[in-house]
């Protein structure tokens, strides 16, 4: 079904937030199957922990300034991940919805852009390679986060 | 010459053959740093790829190096 | 934490998607304790069935259609709803972010301004109205699946 | 004269005070109707902020009325 009506709840992800909180978005990156028309059968993931997560706070942070926004959280994995896997969840929540969907790309684009967390792909070929740039870091218009502290 | 810690990652982990070592170096900035490295390493980056970290912050490439520093060269990232 | 590094495997909200999905953006839209300025205890949506369901297969389909997506979902509460609740659900999966986010919130628009379905406002002082315009159905662009078959 | 079977929901149902009716009237198209009914039942509407379903579809406040439809005006949604 693509649109269903329900009397039923709709359960969470997030249990609990701030009760003004009308519009939550939430961004979900898996692991693809293909990737440069190369067919991939895993990851790794690599961080520079203590760079990473002050540079991870950093984007949140500046976020929660900048936008109209009530919570914002990010998380990324690091290590083996198969395909489908979550490499990496943002969320943000505000009052109304725009601003929400403004916050939660903004932190993903500046996640891409500066927390030092590299990927290295294994293809089904067997060979593997550090990825030097992902296709999406860059065909976004910057956000105020994207550029802070670098 | 000062004495620095250098941790690789990803890339330059591999083409250095290392994950860190400890350097006496006359390099007196980041980026002379780099350019001594990538010459005895044949690193495969330009400067204009690379970012530099000091004691864990990003750092520009110009910044003096001090005895004992964390030294980290930041390849292209590539999360999320 | 504002943000984190995990190496361990991070839950999926929608199990299974198409394994060439890199980007996955949700939507939920919950009830707010505050409505212009308001003190707001619970709320009531009432549909119109066949309009709605026939409004939301249209708008998911013509999404599909419009922008480079791969799946699209989407799900509305009826009846008595409290504060927090989710009233409404979105998901837009994508090989790439940008166009996940376009969808889904093309989606959320779109149902706002053309499905059949109202929300009665229940007040702390004890009144209750259907409100008439929600606030966000008309400070965005419109996107294609707003206008289509009204 | 056509019979029309008419839903009510939402603020058009509290101002009219039933959830359906069958009615005979004369009106042709959906916007007489509306009219007919405003006058009826003072709704609160005018017609620039009312949609109409007929027969579970929306259409053109112009479209004639037929024999047997299913007829419903739509105030201003507020889903989501």
């Amino acid at each position: 079904m693509l649109f269903q009506l329900t009397n039923r709840p709709i359960e969470p992800l997030v249990e609990s937030l701030h009760s003004h909180a009308g519009g939550i978005v939430i961004f979900e990156g898996r692991v693809r199957a293909i990737n440069d028309d190369r067919a991939v059968s895993s990851l790794e993931y690599v961080a520079y922990p203590e760079l990473a997560l002050h540079e991870g706070h950093a984007i949140i942070n500046n976020v929660l300034q900048q936008f109209d926004i009530l919570e914002a959280y990010a998380i990324h994995r690091t290590g083996h991940l198969a395909i489908g896997d979550i490499a990496v969840w943002v969320m943000s929540a505000a009052v109304h919805r725009k601003e929400a969907f403004a916050a939660t790309e903004c932190i993903i684009n500046a996640i891409k852009a500066r927390v030092p967390i590299w990927k290295k792909e294994y293809y089904s070929d067997g060979e593997a390679i550090w990825v030097r740039c992902d296709h999406c870091a860059h065909d976004h218009a910057p956000c105020p986060a994207v550029k802070e502290s670098m | 010459m000062t004495t620095l810690h250098i941790i690789y990652f990803a890339a330059l982990c591999d083409a250095t053959g290392r994950e860190e070592e400890t350097l006496k170096t006359e390099a007196e900035t980041a980026k002379a740093l780099f350019h001594e490295l990538t010459e005895k390493y044949c690193w495969p980056f330009s400067e204009a790829n690379i970012l530099v970290a000091i004691n864990d912050r990003y750092r520009p490439v110009d910044t003096s190096l001090q005895e004992g520093d964390r030294v980290v060269f930041i390849p292209p990232v590539s999360g999320g």
